[in-house]
């Protein structure tokens, strides 16, 4: 198989009937699911519009703007109209500055008086105007980054993606041009533990997050800022990523667009499964997010990588290609295309098990040719890790070998201490320098090998591959909704009505206003 | 594991390729470019640590500002063995069926256990391994177990709503896990569960465990509770320990 | 190709014409060279054949009694008859035990008086006797081993061949125990420093070596002895290795058969190129080595892999070939059958270069083809190995991945410390670990690979094959003395008439007498 | 490298992934069986050196009497930058065709330079590396030169035999290979070569350079030489460093 950037990797021949039935059984998962987001918004959602139209700042307490507006709104049961509608509202008795906004949406009676249609109509026009102006002030801002990144050119394929996680982001910062100077090529910052919880998003610098930094605009802008001095001097692009899953996936998606960063984890249902959020507000969540990586050119990457920390994953690889295929349809329903799509999967295979790597290859192979055009986020060992780094160095060169030979488009990069601590820098240059050995020492193995045809690999991919159209047969059958509840991804149950944010989850009303989102699926 | 304590003065070096050579390997990054001034601070490193035959074998260039070492080096340093504090949870064990029998014929009834992944931490897989039916490394998990009467309550629990279901519940013995340790964030959750109990006046009456991948026995004590367990724990080891210690607040033993 | 212990590996597809004819042109190289050594004998030789009559003990100042024996008669001129010949001679004259026999030999005139005809018959009659009780005895000794391993049986191929070298015999051996229960298959105890150089073999138990222990037959013993209870105790024989090269090698053999190991370092030409003996001294001593190992079911491992930590791996790939199919020649007219033979040779390609592992995976497949009932013993990464361990250790499950894949018989551990010290017991725990990985993960990856017919691996490997028929052609044509004259392999150069040892190179008489040759020629 | 030296009071502390964190990793074995006993002895040998948040990451059976660790720890060790003795070769140098022409032209005739790796040491491939036409890494080596008359002889030399060399060849400069170092012997062994050498009454005529993987500067200059090179040098260093240095003792400079 020759890949977009050059590269072979060895032939698999797959049930090419089987591959068309499983994207027809994701897009019928898909289709109610999308029915009941086009009815609905979300506070995370409703608080991103108010974003675009400039509410960044924070009340007293550190309290955004934007959580203070719409829990008002939310209250007064006034959400399903859109809170731009609301906006407009204000601004139009009188509020002009961000405080004042607040203000008099906080001062809002329980049923205020609606407008004559004409006021309505031009409300809406003017806000319309408004968000037109500010998307492609957006765009203008991506359009720049990606002007510095044709000019200065990426580092070849697979991208090495590399963690920082600190808590502090100077010393993030610090870190992330140490690994950029190493050979890293994209800078992912880990979010702080149980950020994916907060229901709005911090404000500000932040110097301290527990096992990760908090995702902030701020915090991004200083980042993005840095690398692209750092990008500037090594005369390579340098990308960053960041996580937008969890109860603010849209607000996040925003700030990240904003602030030009290249990538975001965004996963369809990785908040339901991982961090118990309630499904439908995540399903929301994760479509309006998605709609904005479409408008600003960021590639998404999905955690299907996760379902094997939890569940086994020889038993569950299944699962993986089942959950690629939903999370595919998802993004090309909210405007994204093939190359923005960074599928997640990984090498979890208990190493104490014999063949791990027929069988991890044929995971690897067989995601790559089922989504050719995507450029795939291949993920380490991470749960088998052990404290011994030495043996741990070496499985990570193995992850490396696999994720070389059958072609992934990004790499993270395994760190030894994985078992132990948030990466070191030492750890962070000895797994750059062993990838780039490996990638050298491999280099034409993809199109020197070919597998033996109906042997152990082949075998493998197709048996995972059929027991995924089962699964998709069966999520179809059921609906999402119920297969989450009889835990078929990721061996976590959830139910429809449990979770953190159901109550952010709100009927869009008939004459629902979201300018933002109108000029989204405009385009 | 040891059996009988080592005699007193049993001394241990480390150990390369002769008795008590005391050789060590060391790695860690200086903040300085590479270079000699680099090697020397390294160096100096390890002989400040009192380490003698010091040899840089690697210094590397991780960053423009940063450089990455391996040294090894001799220690004069010995430990004695017969003075070291060990607090190891006993490990003879009986098979699932005895276990079991032997339980529900001298308590009487099932024991409530209450297993949760505490405060923000979201790792389920360790609780899990060691409660859900399935078990860890074939080894069944306490659902399993007819002698228990096994409630895994899951991730992210807070430490308050865990201390009012063992009072609901009546709980016999809790099982606390704690994976993130960033910070000591596991040290101040793990006490909390402690305090809420002893709020409740219920701290007396259940058995506390607290497991994870960088527990032991000892940091479980120190933390108050009644005993730690880490990585590669299985369920069984806990099933044992949780038998015999709710027989020995009988008055009663295990292994007669 | 499947191999007699039932693995698969990769099929390379070679030219048979061209590998036969790389077998006729070795077998030209070596006849000259076997002309010349059934013309000679050497001061190590006789000194073997005294030690198969008892001569064991070492004389004051340690110098054993075979040396003052042979220098006696060497200096006389009398070597050429045969040390057996005189031995016999002096014990006609009443000399019984050793001392007596030296003494007796020392005290020789110029020119002894000859024996009657009759009486040199009864001499040579009664000493074949004698020689052909302790042939048997050796015989039942090595019996007495081969019972032992099938009882026990050995662990699956490869092989994991762990190198001790304290210094130390004692503390040898608590590293080789601890070693074995980590999971060795092979100790091998490397010797001090310039062992090779010493014209004698040292007595009895040492402690005191550089870089490695003596090889005394004592340490033989006490090694052996503690392999033997290790491998009881594990249930699973642990073979033991030492090296004969050098100015001893046939008494080396000797005492290593007597001793019951199970392997030998003995190459034809290494000597020769890397410890500057005298080629013809080496050639000699060579030949009658490996009679002994073929007599004692000694497998012999061939010094290849040295070339390439002298020259650039890359292209002296085949003067490695070359060279193996020159040492089989020599091999064969020794009586050494396929199943001793452990062609050395190994994964030292720079890492620095790209697509190194399609060069070691040609390089390794062409070996596993060209010699398929070979064991063959495979060398880890030595030359390019770094100060950074953890580099190290990656390099090392490379070659174990390649060496898993090849099939190859013996492996050699690589040892993450290389470029520091001889290595520790860490060093070898780390580096079974690995392996053992490697072995589990890659499992079944022999028979799953396939190469692209004509890909950059088959290509590599007919290169290579190619220019060691050439090279053959050369040797064949100027012959082995004047090839290695201008450093055709190993890239060093050594004359005829140079480097250590001639003197000790004697031309038979006519009436050479040397019952143990005897014995080994007639078997 | 570092060309100007540090501010007085610059301390430097091992880097975690915080600036001053002192983290450090650290593995040896102890020749105890794996259990709780020994992993608390691995925790103290480490407390002992001085580092604190010791961490255990790593305990192995290395063999039924060993066991392999691997730690994590803190240490509060700093160097003062500005305080270390750094002897360091200079590097700036000139081109191949550059160096010659001057040398010829400043000295007036080819310098005689030895090459070998002396004693027991069979190593050749570093000085052969040093000293042969093909040289290192693409760097020609120095019987490439047209400004030395560059002789190698070899591995395995013998002093005396080398001594006997310089004064019948009248060279200008030895360089000595050191691999081997096990027990000291590269230290007794690169003294002997200057005993011969004072013996003779040769030594101030001529430059004595030492070399070899676990060579430095430092030790050479200690061992007697006028200067030690390690590990990854090329042929050039040593050409420029040679030309520089005979040029000094003509009261020259090579970079005027
Ligand atoms: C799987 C995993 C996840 C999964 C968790 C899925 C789930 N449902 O559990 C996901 C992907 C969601 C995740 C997320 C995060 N993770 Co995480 N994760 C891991 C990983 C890879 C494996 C943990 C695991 O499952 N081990 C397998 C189980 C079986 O082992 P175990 O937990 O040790 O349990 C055994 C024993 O310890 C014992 N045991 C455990 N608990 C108990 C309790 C009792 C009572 C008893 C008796 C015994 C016992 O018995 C078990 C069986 O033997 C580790 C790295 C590693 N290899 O250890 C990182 C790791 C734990 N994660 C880490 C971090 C930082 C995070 C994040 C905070 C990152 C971020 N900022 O986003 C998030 C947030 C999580 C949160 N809020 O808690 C760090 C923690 C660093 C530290 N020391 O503080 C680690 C070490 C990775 C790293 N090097 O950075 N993670
Ligand atoms: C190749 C090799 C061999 C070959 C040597 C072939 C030959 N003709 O040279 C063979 C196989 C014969 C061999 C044998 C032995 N070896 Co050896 N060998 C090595 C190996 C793998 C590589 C050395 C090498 O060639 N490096 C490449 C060259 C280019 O690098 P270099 O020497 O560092 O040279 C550079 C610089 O240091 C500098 N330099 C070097 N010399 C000089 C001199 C001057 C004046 C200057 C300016 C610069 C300079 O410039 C060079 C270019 O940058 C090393 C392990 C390793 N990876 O380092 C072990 C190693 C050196 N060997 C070792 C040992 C113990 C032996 C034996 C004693 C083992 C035994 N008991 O049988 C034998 C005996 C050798 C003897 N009598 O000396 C040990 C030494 C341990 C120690 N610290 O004492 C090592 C480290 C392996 C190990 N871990 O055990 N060996
Ligand atoms: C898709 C996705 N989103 C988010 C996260 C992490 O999010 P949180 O901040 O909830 O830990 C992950 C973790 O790996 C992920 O895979
Ligand atoms: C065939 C052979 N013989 C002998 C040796 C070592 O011998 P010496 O004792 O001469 O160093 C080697 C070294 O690797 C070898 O390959």
């Amino acid at each position: 198989m020759l890949l977009a950037d050059g590269r072979h990797v060895p032939d698999l021949h797959l049930d090419a009937s089987e591959v068309v039935r499983c994207r027809a059984l994701a897009d019928q998962v898909t289709a109610p699911v999308l029915g009941f987001v086009e009815g609905h918004t979300t506070v995370a959602i409703e608080r991103t519009v108010l974003r675009l139209f400039g509410l960044h700042g924070a009340g007293p307490r550190g309290v955004p703007q934007v959580n203070l507006a719409v829990d008002e709104l939310h209250r007064r049961g006034l959400l399903g109209r859109g809170a731009a509608w609301w906006l407009g509202y204000v601004m139009r008795q009188g509020a002009r500055d961000p405080v004042a906004i607040v203000e008099a949406i906080a001062s809002l009676p329980e049923h205020p008086a609606p407008l004559p249609a004409a006021d309505d109509r031009a409300l809406r026009e003017a806000l319309a105007r408004e968000a037109r102006a500010a998307v492609a002030e957006l765009k203008g801002r991506v359009a720049g980054r990606n002007a510095l990144k044709a000019e200065l050119g990426t580092g070849p394929r697979p991208h090495k993606y590399l963690i920082v996680a600190t808590g502090n982001i100077w010393d993030d910062v610090e870190q992330a041009r140490a690994a950029a100077q190493a050979g890293a090529d994209v800078i992912a910052v880990i979010r702080s533990t149980a950020q994916s919880l907060l229901d709005y998003v911090p404000h500000g610098a932040t110097t301290e997050g527990f096992g990760g930094t908090y995702a902030t605009q701020e915090n991004f802008r200083i980042m993005r800022e840095a690398l692209d001095d750092e990008s500037r001097r090594l005369k390579r692009y340098l990308h960053l990523t960041n996580y937008s899953s969890g109860l603010c996936m849209p607000e996040i998606a925003f700030a990240a667009a904003w602030e030009r960063l290249d990538m975001l984890l965004n996963d369809a249902m990785y908040g339901i499964l991982f961090r118990d959020i309630n499904m439908k507000r995540t399903l929301c969540d994760q479509h309006f997010s998605r709609r904005i990586c479409a408008l600003a050119d960021i590639l998404v990457n999905t955690g299907e990588d996760n379902y094997i920390t939890t569940a086994d994953a020889d038993e569950a690889a299944h699962t993986v290609i089942a959950s690629q295929f939903v999370n595919e349809s998802f993004a090309h329903r909210a405007g994204l295309p093939d190359r923005l799509l960074g599928l997640g999967h990984s090498f979890e295979i208990d190493p104490a098990r014999p063949d791990t790597i027929a069988r991890e290859l044929a995971q690897a192979l067989l995601v790559r040719h089922l989504f050719p055009d995507a450029p795939l986020k291949y993920m380490p060992p991470t749960k088998h890790k052990q404290g011994d780094i030495f043996f741990s160095h070496g499985y990570d060169l193995m992850a490396d070998v696999v994720g070389w030979v059958s072609g992934q488009g990004i790499q993270l990069l395994g760190m030894m201490t994985e078992a132990m601590h948030n990466p070191s820098l030492a750890d962070r240059y000895q797994a750059l320098k062993g990838a780039d050995y490996v990638y050298r020492a491999w280099r034409s193995m993809g199109s020197e090998l070919q597998l033996k045809p109906g042997g152990m690999v082949e075998s493998r991919a197709a048996a995972t591959l059929h027991r995924a159209r089962q699964l998709l047969e069966e999520v179809a059958a059921d609906g999402l909704f119920a297969a989450i509840g009889k835990a078929r991804f990721g061996d976590v149950a959830r139910r429809e009505t449990g979770g953190k944010g159901l109550d952010g989850v709100v009927a869009r009303a008939p004459d629902y206003f979201n300018p933002l989102l109108d000029e989204m699926e405009a385009a | 594991m040891t059996a009988r304590p080592p005699a007193a003065g049993t001394l241990v070096r480390p150990y390369g390729d002769r008795q008590d050579d005391g050789v060590l390997q060391l790695s860690f990054v200086l903040p300085v470019p590479a270079g000699e001034r680099a090697r020397e601070a390294a160096a100096e490193v390890a002989r400040k640590l009192g380490l003698t035959q010091v040899l840089v074998a690697s210094m590397e260039a991780a960053a423009e500002r940063y450089t990455f070492f391996v040294v090894y080096g001799r220690t004069e340093v010995a430990v004695d063995l017969s003075t070291l504090q060990v607090a190891e949870v006993v490990t003879r064990k009986k098979g699932f069926d005895e276990l079991n029998e032997f339980a529900l014929r001298e308590v009487g009834r099932r024991l409530v256990v209450l297993g949760a992944c505490t405060g923000s931490d979201a790792h389920a897989v360790g609780i899990d391994a060691i409660m859900n039916m399935k078990g860890f490394a074939g080894d069944y998990g306490l659902e399993r177990y007819p002698c228990f009467e096994a409630v895994n309550l899951g991730a992210q629990v807070e430490n308050a709503a865990l201390a009012r279901e063992v009072v609901e519940r009546g709980a016999d013995a809790v099982l606390v896990s704690q994976v993130v340790t960033q910070r000591d964030v596991h040290r101040d959750n793990a006490r909390r569960l402690v305090d809420e109990l002893t709020r409740l006046g219920r701290r007396s009456q259940v058995i506390l465990l607290l497991g994870g991948p960088r527990i032991d026995h000892k940091l479980a004590l120190e933390l108050g509770y009644d005993a730690g367990f880490g990585p590669g724990t299985r369920p069984s080891d806990v099933a044992n320990y949780l038998v015999g210690e709710v027989l020995r607040r009988m008055g009663k033993e295990l292994h007669g």
